[in-house]
Parts: C-alpha cells; sequence; structure tokens
C-alpha cells in the first residue's frame, strides 16, 4: 500500500471534528474491508490521513428506539446476522446480511461501510430501501435525518457533503415486522458479488397488496426501487400471478448494464424471478392472520 | 500531525504504568515461545512399529507442521540484508517498446538496482521451443510481459519505484483469437509466415471408410476455455550470491532441475556454480513447472550485491504465469446400427498464447486421448496450436485431457440418446479392454475402465435410481 | 506508529507505518509466518486470523486497527501439552494437501466451534466459504471439522486458551 | 422450478512419456540402525508424493514408512528429477526409488546371507528383518544387519538408480507408436438440480471411481480425487479466464475469477478399483491428474438429463444454460403446429 497518515477517532463528536480538519484529504475507515483493498492496487495517490472510526462506541449498537430499529453505523453484518432483535423485528436485514462476503469480511465489515460504498451490488441497500429506511448523517453543523434513497447518489457517490458522517440507519417503527424478503444470485454460492439482489415489503389489508415496496441492486448506478411495479401490486389481491406480473414489471424498471460478469438481459431476468421470489419469501413472512384474509 | 494526535491521545488514555510496561514489552524478544512445539507424539506409529508400508494409510511426514503452521513456505524465508523485487508488466499485449526511462526510479531512495531484459545474457527460455524472454525487448508478445524489474528495501518502495518507469510504447498490430490468428492475413506474433506452432497428426485405419460403412454420423463442435491454476501460493521465489560467484535459487518450483538448466542457459553460469532448492509448494497443479522471473531476480542480486526476493502478486498469478489452454474441437464420429463406433475424426485448435511453454505437450496428450477410452477402428487426428497474443498457455493438471474428455464424454451421450441406447450400454460396447489397440496403436494392458463404471455405478446406485 | 497487542496470550510491540496491516505485522514485525499472504485483498482467507473471539483477514485489517486487541495466530493453537483437536485430526486425516491454506481454515474453524460446538454441515459450510483450497476440495477438511467437534465435546474440559493464561 | 438429473462420463490418461526422456533417480541409503533416508529431486506439491516414496521405499526395504526420511527438492544434493509433473512421480521416481532401495536391501541381503548361513536369493525382508523365504524364523533384525554391514564388514547399504520408461520413437506422420507406459481409467457420475428460471445448475453429489494401480496410500488418493472433482467443477460450471478485445484479462482477481467454495462444493463419494500394473512400483500408477479429467462432462451431462440442453462451450454458467433452456423453448414452440 502506498504511505498515508492514520489517526483514530474516540467517537462520532472525534470523528467529525477530524473530518472537518483534514477535509478532502481524509478517507474514512469503518471495518476497512472496502477501503483497504481499493487502497492496495489503486493507481490513485493514497489519502493524507485515514480516520479511522472504528473505535467510536456510540457508532455501534442495535436497539428498538421510540423511532424504530436504530443500527449504529458500526454494526458489523455479523453483529446483524447474530442480532435477536433483528431476528424479531426485521428478519430480512438478516437474510442480507448473512450474504455478504465471507465470515471474515463479516466479521469486519459494518452496515455504515457497505452503503457508504455506494456500489450497485451492495446486498445491505435493497431490504433497507424496502423497509424504507432512514439514515442520520452528522457533520460540522449538527445532524440530520434523510431518507436512505437520498443518500445514494450514483455508483460510489453518495450526497455526503465533506465532513460528513453516517451514523446511524434507522428502520421507522411503522415499518417493523413488516413481511420483508431478500434474494441474492451471485456467480457462485459462497463468496459472491450479486449479478442481480433484491427485496420486497407489503403489507396486506383484507387480503390486497397494501404500501408494496421493491428494491432492486446491481440493476442501475445505484440501489433502486421499482415504482412501477409496486403501483401494480398496490390494492391487488395477493396472488402469486401477481407476483411474477410484478417481477416482470420490475425488470422493465431495472437499467442493467452489459459487463463480463452477466449480460443486461440476463439480469433482467433476473430481476423478474428474483423480485417474484421475494414477494414470495415476505408472503411466507406474513402473519398466519394475514392469510387467512388474504385467501 | 496524525501521529502526534494519536500519541496524545494515548498518553491521556494510559496511565503512565501501563506506558512503562508497554516499553519493557518493546524489549521482549519478538519470537513466539516455544510453546508451539507439542510434546505431543504423532499419531502414527513410532519407528518400527508398522510392518507393512504399500496400501497403508500412513499420515503425510508433512501434515503436522501444516497444522501448526510451521511449514516454511518460499515466502516465509527471509535472508539477511534481503531485498524486495517487483516487475513492471507491460499492460499492453502487442507493442515495441520504443524507450524506457529509468532515471526516477533509479533515484528513489532505498531502490538498489533496476533491470531491462537487454542486460539478461540470454534473455530467451522455453521448455520445447525457446521463444518466451525474461523481460520483454524491445517486442511484447502478452499484457503480462515484464519490460523492468527494481530490487528494493521494501516492497512498497519497490512498486513505486516501478509506477515511476515510463516507458514508451508504439502498438502492433495483434491478434487475440485463436481462429483468427489462423488466418492468412491475422499478424504474426513471433514473425514469420504463420502462428501455428505446433502440430499433430494421428492416423490410422481409413476414416473415410469407416464413415462411409456408419448407420450414423455425428458432427458436433465443442470449447473449452482458458484456466488458471489459481495455487494459493503465489509465484514467489529468491535468489542468493555467495562470493565464489555461486547461486542459490529458492523457488516453490515443482521442476528443480528443468530449472537449473534454464538459470545456466540464461545467466551463462555453469551447472555446478548453481544450486536450486525447491521450497515445499503451495499448489502446483502445472503452474511452477518452469522458471519465470529467477534469472531476473539473480541479475538483480547481482548488481545489488544483497538476496533478492520476488512475489507474484495475485493480479501477475493470472497474467504472468501461463493458463490452460482454451481448446476448439470437432468431433466427427460415425457408429453402426447397435452403436459401435467404426470411424472418428477430430480436429482442434489450441489458442498457445504469446509463447510456447508446454503447448506441445499438451498438444500430443490431448491428440493421443481424444478418442476416449474406446476402441476406434478408424480415426484421424489433427490439432494445431497457435500464438495469439494473449496469456502463455502451459502445463495444467490434465495436459489437455479434461478439453478432450469434456467433448467425447458429451458427444456420447448425445449418441446413446439419438440411437436409444442407454449411455452406460453404448460404452460398455466401445470400451477399451485388455489387449484393445488404441488410436496410436498401442497395445493396452491393465484396463480398468469397466470396472471404473460398475463401480461408479453402483455406488451412486444408478440402476436402483430409473 | 507505535502498535501493542497481544498476540496468542502476550503482549507485543513493534513501530511500524500506519499502511502496515495486520498481516504485514505479525509476518514481519512478529515474524508470525503462519499466516499466509494468498491474495492480499480478503478473498483467500489464507491470512485469517482471530482478534477478540472473531475469525478477520488480516490483509483487510490495519495493524492499528487491532492496537489493544487480543489476535490469535495459528501458532497460538497449539501448546507445549497437545495439538488442538483440529489440527489433531487434519493431521491424521490427510485434510490439507498442500497445507497452503491450512493455519486460515484451522483458525475459521476453532473460531466457528467456540461459538457453535456442534455445527451442522451446512454451518460448516458457510463458515468456510471464505477460505479458498485449491487442493483439497474441502471435503476431508469438513469431515475433520465435525470430528473435532465430537472430540471437543467428549473431552474433559480443555486447556486454557493461551490468551487466558 | 428445479429439475434433477445424473450424467456419467468416463476417461483415460496417460502415464510415463516414452516419446521423449523424463528420467527420475533417486538415492536410499540405509542408517546403522536399520532406518534408512530418500534422496529424490522432485519436490513436494502437495499431493503427499514424498510419504508415498517413503511408502514405496518402506515396502522394499521391508521397514515402515516411519523408518523413512525423505531428502528432496535441492539439486546439490538430490539426483535428477523430471519433476513434480505429468502426474509422473509414484510412476517413474516411484520405480527409481524402489530399484534404488532394492539395490540397499541387495547389500543388507549379502551381509545376512553370510549371517543365516544361506545364499542371498533366498532371503526377503520383511517387518524389519531379513528372513530366509518360507522360514521366517530364521531371520535377523534389519538394524543387525546394517550395523554389521556399516561397521563389521565396510560395505554400507546404499543403492541408487535411474528409471525412465522405456522409450518408444512415434511416427511422424501417423503419430503410430507406443506413446506411454500405461493408462489409468476413471468414471465419475454427477447429480444435479437446474434451475430453470435462473439457469443456476447445483452439483449435489458426485461419486468417482478412480484406477490407479495399485493405492500406495488410499488415504492420499481419496485426497486426490476430491480435489479433482472440485477442479473439475469449477472447469464446468465456472472458471474461464476472460479477455477483453485488446488481449488484457479482465478477471484476473480471485473476486472474479470464480473458483468453487465450500458452499458450491457436493459431497463426493471417492471408489479405487482394484488394480495392479505390472510396471509401476508395486502395482502403482498414478491418479493426479487423471481425477478431475471426467467431472465436466458428467455435470453437463447431467444437465442433459434434468432440462434436455446440450452444453457445448464451458463453462456451464447459469446464463448459458438459462439461454440454452430458453432457446429450447423456442424451438418447441416452433415445432407445435398453429
Amino acid at each position: 500500500m502506498k504511505p498515508f497518515g492514520y489517526v483514530a477517532a474516540k467517537d462520532s463528536e472525534h470523528a467529525v471534528a477530524l473530518l472537518a480538519e483534514y477535509g478532502q484529504g481524509a478517507k474514512v475507515l469503518a471495518g476497512g474491508t472496502d477501503l483497504l483493498a481499493d487502497m492496495k492496487f489503486t493507481p490513485h495517490p493514497p489519502p493524507e490521513v485515514v480516520v479511522d472510526i472504528s473505535r467510536a462506541a456510540d457508532l455501534k449498537g442495535i436497539a428498538l428506539t421510540d423511532a424504530g430499529l436504530r443500527i449504529g453505523a458500526l454494526t458489523t453484518h455479523s453483529e446483524i446476522v447474530h442480532s435477536a432483535v433483528v431476528h424479531q423485528v426485521a428478519p430480512a436485514l438478516a437474510d442480507a446480511a448473512v450474504v455478504i462476503g465471507a465470515v471474515q469480511t463479516r466479521n469486519l465489515g459494518t452496515i455504515g461501510g457497505n452503503l457508504m460504498t455506494c456500489v450497485p451490488s451492495m446486498d445491505s441497500g435493497p431490504t433497507l430501501l424496502a423497509f424504507e429506511a432512514l439514515v442520520t448523517i452528522a457533520g460540522p453543523s449538527g445532524r440530520r435525518t434523510i431518507p436512505l434513497s437520498d443518500l445514494f447518489v450514483a455508483p460510489r457517490k453518495t450526497s455526503l457533503a465533506v465532513g460528513e458522517l453516517l451514523v446511524e440507519v434507522i428502520v421507522p417503527k411503522a415499518n417493523l415486522y413488516k413481511p420483508t424478503a431478500f434474494q441474492k444470485f451471485g456467480l457462485r454460492k459462497g463468496q459472491a458479488l450479486a449479478l442481480v439482489n433484491a427485496a420486497a415489503s407489503f403489507w396486506t389489508s383484507e387480503g390486497l397488496f397494501s404500501e408494496p415496496r421493491i428494491a432492486l441492486g446491481a440493476v442501475a448506478p445505484t440501489v433502486i426501487r421499482a415504482p412501477k411495479a409496486e403501483a401494480y401490486l398496490s390494492g391487488r389481491p395477493v396472488s402469486e400471478e401477481a407476483m411474477a406480473e410484478a417481477g416482470r414489471i420490475a425488470a422493465t424498471e431495472a437499467k442493467p448494464i452489459t459487463d463480463f460478469r452477466a449480460s443486461a438481459d440476463y439480469r433482467r431476468d433476473l430481476v423478474a424471478v428474483l423480485v417474484k421470489r421475494a414477494l414470495a419469501g415476505a408472503w411466507d413472512r406474513a402473519t398466519p392472520n394475514q392469510k387467512e384474509l388474504a385467501s | 500531525m496524525a501521529e502526534d494526535l494519536d500519541v496524545l491521545d494515548k498518553t491521556r488514555i494510559a496511565p503512565v504504568d501501563s506506558l512503562r510496561r508497554a516499553d519493557e514489552d518493546l524489549r521482549l524478544p519478538v519470537v513466539a515461545r516455544p510453546s508451539t512445539l507439542p510434546l505431543e507424539p504423532p499419531l502414527v506409529p513410532q519407528v518400527g512399529e508398522q510392518t507393512h508400508a504399500v496400501g497403508l494409510r500412513a499420515q503425510r511426514p508433512d501434515s503436522r507442521d501444516h497444522g501448526l503452521g510451521l511449514t516454511r513456505y518460499i515466502d516465509d524465508i527471509a535472508l539477511p540484508g534481503m531485498l524486495y523485487a517487483r516487475i513492471k508488466r507491460a499492460g499492453v499485449a502487442s507493442a515495441r517498446i520504443k524507450s524506457i526511462d529509468i532515471s526516477a526510479a533509479e533515484a528513489m531512495p532505498g531502490v538498489m538496482a533496476v533491470l531491462l531484459g537487454r542486460e539478461i545474457p540470454t534473455n530467451l527460455f522455453g521448455t520445447s521451443i525457446v521463444d518466451q524472454p525474461l523481460l520483454a525487448d524491445p517486442i511484447v508478445r502478452q499484457a503480462g510481459d515484464g519490460v523492468a524489474a527494481v530490487a528494493a528495501v521494501t516492497e512498497q518502495i519497490a512498486q513505486a519505484a516501478c509506477d515511476a518507469i515510463k516507458v514508451e510504447y508504439e502498438p502492433l498490430p495483434g491478434v487475440y483469437d485463436a481462429i483468427e490468428a489462423l488466418k492468412p492475413e491475422s499478424h504474426k506474433v513471433h514473425g514469420g509466415d504463420t502462428n501455428v506452432y505446433a502440430k499433430k497428426v494421428i492416423r490410422q485405419g481409413d476414416v473415410e471408410r469407416g464413415f462411409a460403412e456408419s448407420y450414423r454420423i455425428y458432427e458436433d463442435e465443442y470449447y473449452t476455455p482458458g484456466i488458471e491454476h489459481a495455487p494459493m501460493e503465489p509465484f514467489t521465489s529468491i535468489a542468493d550470491w555467495d562470493s565464489n560467484g555461486r547461486l542459490t535459487v529458492y523457488a516453490s518450483i515443482g521442476r528443480i532441475t528443468l530449472a537449473r538448466v534454464d538459470l545456466s542457459k540464461t545467466l551463462h553460469v555453469p551447472i555446478s556454480r548453481i544450486r536450486v532448492i525447491g521450497t515445499i509448494v503451495g499448489g502446483n497443479f502445472g503452474g511452477k513447472n518452469e522458471i519465470r522471473h529467477e534469472p531476473v531476480l539473480a541479475l538483480l542480486a547481482k548488481k545489488a550485491g544483497r538476496p533478492v526476493k520476488g512475489r507474484f502478486t495475485r493480479v501477475e498469478e493470472f497474467v504472468a504465469s501461463t493458463i490452460r489452454h482454451a481448446f476448439f474441437m470437432k468431433y466427427k464420429t460415425g457408429v453402426s446400427k447397435d452403436g459401435k463406433i467404426l470411424a472418428r475424426q477430430i480436429r482442434m485448435i489450441l489458442d498457445g498464447g504469446a509463447y510456447c511453454s508446454f503447448s506441445e505437450t499438451t498438444l500430443g496428450k490431448a491428440c493421443i486421448l481424444s478418442t476416449g477410452p474406446y476402441h476406434v477402428p478408424n480415426s484421424f487426428i489433427e490439432g494445431y496450436v497457435v500464438y495469439t497474443n494473449k496469456t502463455t498457455a502451459g502445463s495444467m493438471r490434465g495436459f489437455g485431457a479434461p478439453q478432450v474428455c469434456f467433448a467425447y464424454e458429451s458427444q456420447m451421450d448425445d449418441i446413446a440418446r439419438d440411437l436409444k441406447i442407454d449411455p452406460l450400454e453404448l460404452r460398455m460396447k466401445n470400451f477399451f479392454r485388455d489387449g484393445s489397440m488404441t488410436a496410436t496403436g498401442q497395445v493396452l494392458h491393465s484396463v480398468k475402465v469397466i470396472e471404473s463404471m460398475q463401480n461408479a455405478v453402483k455406488k451412486f446406485g444408478w440402476e436402483t435410481q430409473s | 506508529m507505535n502498535v501493542t497487542l497481544t498476540v496468542n496470550g502476550e503482549i507485543r510491540s513493534a513501530s511500524v507505518p500506519p499502511e502496515t496491516t495486520l498481516l504485514v505485522f505479525l509476518r514481519e514485525h512478529l515474524l508470525l509466518t503462519g499466516a499466509k499472504t494468498g491474495c492480499d485483498i480478503g478473498d483467500c482467507g489464507a491470512c485469517t486470523v482471530i482478534v477478540d473471539g472473531k475469525a478477520v483477514n488480516a490483509c483487510l485489517m490495519l495493524a492499528a486497527q487491532a492496537d489493544g486487541r487480543a489476535v490469535t495466530t495459528i501458532e497460538g493453537l497449539a501448546t507445549r501439552e497437545g495439538l488442538h483437536p483440529l489440527q489433531k485430526v487434519f493431521e491424521e486425516t490427510g485434510a490439507l494437501q498442500c497445507g497452503f491454506c491450512g493455519p486460515g481454515v484451522i483458525l475459521t474453524s476453532k473460531a466457528l466451534l467456540d461459538e457453535n460446538p456442534d455445527p451442522t454441515t451446512e454451518e460448516i459450510r458457510t463458515a468456510l466459504a471464505g477460505n479458498l483450497c485449491r487442493c483439497t476440495g474441502y471435503v476431508k477438511m469438513i469431515d475433520g471439522i465435525h470430528e473435532a467437534a465430537k472430540m471437543m465435546q467428549s473431552a474433559t474440559p480443555a486447556l486454557p486458551a493461551p490468551e487466558q493464561r | 422450478m428445479k429439475h434433477r438429473g445424473r450424467g456419467l462420463a468416463s476417461m483415460w490418461y496417460p502415464v510415463g512419456f516414452t516419446g521423449y526422456a523424463n528420467p527420475s533417480g533417486a538415492v536410499v541409503k540405509v542408517n546403522e540402525d536399520g532406518t534408512a533416508v530418500v534422496l529424490t529431486g522432485t519436490v513436494e506439491t502437495g499431493q503427499g508424493s514424498l510419504g508415498v516414496l517413503g511408502q514405496i521405499a518402506a515396502e522394499a526395504l521391508g521397514l515402515a514408512p516411519n523408518d523413512i526420511h525423505i531428502i528432496s527438492g535441492d539439486t546439490d544434493t538430490c539426483p535428477m528429477d523430471t519433476g513434480a509433473i505429468a502426474s509422473r512421480t509414484t510412476y517413474i521416481t516411484g520405480n527409481a526409488v524402489r530399484i534404488a532401495a532394492e539395490k540397499a536391501r541387495d547389500i543388507l541381503f549379502e551381509v545376512a546371507a553370510e549371517m543365516l548361513g544361506v545364499k542371498p536369493n533366498m532371503l526377503e525382508a520383511k517387518d524389519h528383518k531379513i528372513q530366509v523365504q518360507s522360514f521366517p524364523s530364521r531371520n535377523v533384525a534389519i538394524a543387525d544387519v546394517s550395523s554389521r554391514a556399516h561397521n563389521g564388514i565396510g560395505t554400507p547399504p546404499i543403492g541408487s538408480a535411474t528409471w525412465n520408461p522405456p522409450m518408444v520413437p512415434m511416427d511422424p506422420e501417423t503419430g503410430q507408436g507406443k506413446p506411454f507406459g500405461t493408462y489409468v481409467y476413471a468414471t465419475q457420475i454427477a447429480e444435479v438440480d437446474v434451475d430453470d428460471e435462473t439457469g443456476e445448475v447445483e452439483v449435489l453429489r458426485v461419486t468417482a471411481s478412480h484406477d490407479c494401480g495399485t493405492a500406495i496410500n488410499p488415504m492420499l488418493v481419496e485426497g486426490q480425487i476430491d480435489g479433482g472433482v472440485y477442479m473439475g467443477l469449477g472447469f464446468a460450471l465456472y472458471e474461464e479466464i476472460l479477455f477483453d478485445k485488446a488481449g488484457k484479462q479482465i478477471n484476473c482477481n480471485l473476486t472474479n475469477y470464480i473458483m468453487p467454495t465450500t458452499l458450491d462444493m457436493p459431497a463426493i463419494d471417492e471408489d479405487i478399483v482394484e488394480n495392479y500394473d505390472h510396471t509401476g512400483p508395486f502395482g502403482a500408477k498414478a491418479v493426479g491428474e487423471p481425477s478431475l479429467v471426467p467431472t465436466a462432462p458428467a455435470i453437463t451431462n447431467a444437465i442433459y438429463d434434468a432440462v434436455g440442453v446440450r452444453i457445448t462451450a464451458l463453462p456451464a454458467t447459469a446464463e448459458r444454460v438459462l439461454a440454452a433452456i430458453k432457446a429450447k423453448r423456442a424451438r418447441e414452440q416452433k415445432q407445435i403446429p398453429a
């Protein structure tokens, strides 16, 4: 690796102060799995200083708060996989976390880091979008909370300004327990990058889809929602055919590229299948009560 | 500045006592205690306890060291004063080097030696055709070709020095497809009038008559791609000279005798002055069977007067070592009504990449094996290896056999389905037996293909399944 | 900068540049060469070590990140009194061939068994998905981990791990 | 929907080039206490060949594998060897070690013959003893014989040998000749599930039956089979070096070069066919390379069995399998009369 400076932040406040001090020259290290892999073989010059926030205790932890499920940005994927709270109120988050990288990277990599890399194939994004998650951002002028969807701008580019820091992810209280499922398809089963991933959630009201949310990864410059497919489902009776059709509509909303991993056409085919399966998975998670009403 | 803050922080957090203790700790030797060598006896019986050897599930002599992490692979060896080498790769697949400016690299603190291809006494090696330079000079024929090498006190500095070397290339036409390479108008990777550099023909009987007598004829094409060996241990070597001008090379290489000859030829050093020590190889699969950078390391070591280690990055392991040949295969097979193979005509084109390496051996094995473990009375097999401006293809586990097996066994199933004969029965009708004759006219002994099928079918439960 | 950590139960310290990874720190500064450099970007798992009980890729962690933490390397698994059951079983069954992935595989498996003493085959396969091996097809490794789990469960309380002594 | 299928493939593989020289040398030295040292120029590359060579030397000397220490991989101290390539170590280096061990043993026989009062050709080495054939009670310990050879008579038991498969030139025009010493054979069967919506192929299990002549160490043979199936599975489904139009590799790292992980590997059932090849050391042939050869066609034949599509270009990635399934559906649509 090329030489760089290093400084460790004690907490988020300290981190923000350090980011303010170094400005453009700073890179944030959370788990480090992406940052180090990037810095090792990049032809670009190294950052002036790496701000290591991995010891900032206030950025860690999973808790139920008045706002909903609060996941500190430094929470590792493994912690999400093993969290009893997550399994209770939003198990799809664990489904998405357990297929990220391998055990070793899940033990280091963090949810905040995964979101901040802002690569379209990230596995944390779709489920959180389906939950309509919010993110809290700390900066020199205080904290603000924005929808997660506003974080993503372009591949490897978020809406955060220089000096700002992602501190937490919140699944709003209203969406806890919402039946949600995640699907991923890669070139192999273990340690795979997503060719396509998808998450879907919906409530049912008298047997009809209500507030359906569909999110797709790796098929657009950022993780995206599929509003047309959502609109199609909304108010429609729950059925396998509707789920399949929603998948087909989502496929038309995806804007995948052809690269060496897969063609755009194949990715569209996968979107249709994965959305259908995610919807079916969410339906599996719906309470018997909801299902009874639907039948 | 960054470091200042850090130290300040620590002082504030840590009581002075613990800092003092940390200082004491610093004075401890850094090697681990001998507790890592268990007193536990090995699991196998001790010397003199076993009375037969062949057929025994004996423990591997290296397995305890493997499990304890004590096996000394080449990268775990460091010699006093050792430098680290990096090789600058061309990154373009077909070009002429117009100029190389190494002045910035040479001026970097910590850089001890820089080497160019023209400084190597004989800058060519190869196992059959001697066509591969150690450092391209002046023609680059594959993107992974090295163009210059640096030895420095750390790998980091060696890499920075490589980055600082400026190379000016004149782009040359290139050929990146084996079928294209066969065309008369294609770019000739090594000059001359053809890219074909190895050819093999096997003829037995009369294929045309065989086809004429056939009930059905099947014609199919198959393709298999280039494959990387991907040993977990990247290719690594150390070169060290003594004061008498004797060279010792430590390398993770499977053929030390050949390596010594190649070192002698490229460096113009008598064999008696070269010692090659093959360390435990961390995975080979055919990818570590010839020299890669050892003469370069030796010359860097000579220039710098220090031992030099060169370790491939994972990317170099892909682009600068060899790969499995991609195969284009045409199979034409004539069979009788009851499923006996009467004739087989096979044509194969191998993508050899930029240099020959073990291509001739691979082609030979592929052709000899291409009819499958079946008696084929009439056969005509022809195979060609062509140069392309792609990564050099060389030896890899199977030497052409997996490629042709994919073809002949795929076609075998298709024939069975078409003739409505059970695929096992079709194979059984055609399998070699003791005394069968191969396409090269060899009479076989010790043939157990029928037994292997019977065993597999029984163990798998094939009969009970359908 | 100065990095101090507990390696296999002993405090170790060295002054290193900030860009030093934990892998380089262990191999080049502490001369603990059990962790291997296979890809250096977290794909192969040959550099796996255990940090505060969790298996991590030492190549994807700065030494500075590990400052003050407890690290277990392959060198710390066996004691003078005996091998770790994983080492014992792997030795007996030839679970490792070239052995280059071995230290990483054994440490990942140890972290798994510490957390889950009786894993299913699927759990073992999930845990080991970050350790690539080109020789063995993982077959004898997976069998061996089951075997080691059995040994550990039936054994009398194990010797204290080095980091607890 | 998932469809299950099974496929079978057989193969042959040659052992011991005869077309050009590829010799191995070996030196076997029996120590004063009856243990022995073997010098070989081959290198351990993970397959366990040094253990196998030790077992061959032990068998020839009437000793146990643990009595043998192998010195390898050093051109200064070890005899010439063509190296760890072409599945030749057990067969060729093994033959050299066997002959060298027998030469050392013959020296022990000379000494023991005098001690037992018989002719050397009446002796055999077994169970750490040299004994009279058919009269095992008339014996002396190898340790005692060797000690006497070293210190009493002054004929240290050292044997050296080289072995090269008998060479047969091939006709360059017709390719006719005997290119190899012998061949091994194998059959593998794969069972797969194919997902007809994504094209994903999951290999559920592989049965691999291999002839390797005598299995000098069955445990290591199984290990080679496991690893071969692994590599064959990667060849069948995932692995491919991709180049851009300018000849540069695109996926040259382990993130994007897809090799199987634990989660992609099936259960493997290994089988060793009983055989004895008179040209190999104690009947042994080879297993290293052959183990990967039939895996890929066994898998693609199973894909055909599952969903009726023939994959003719490897790897059979999910995308390619799905494309083939779609093409087949399109063909079938056409065939249905309107």
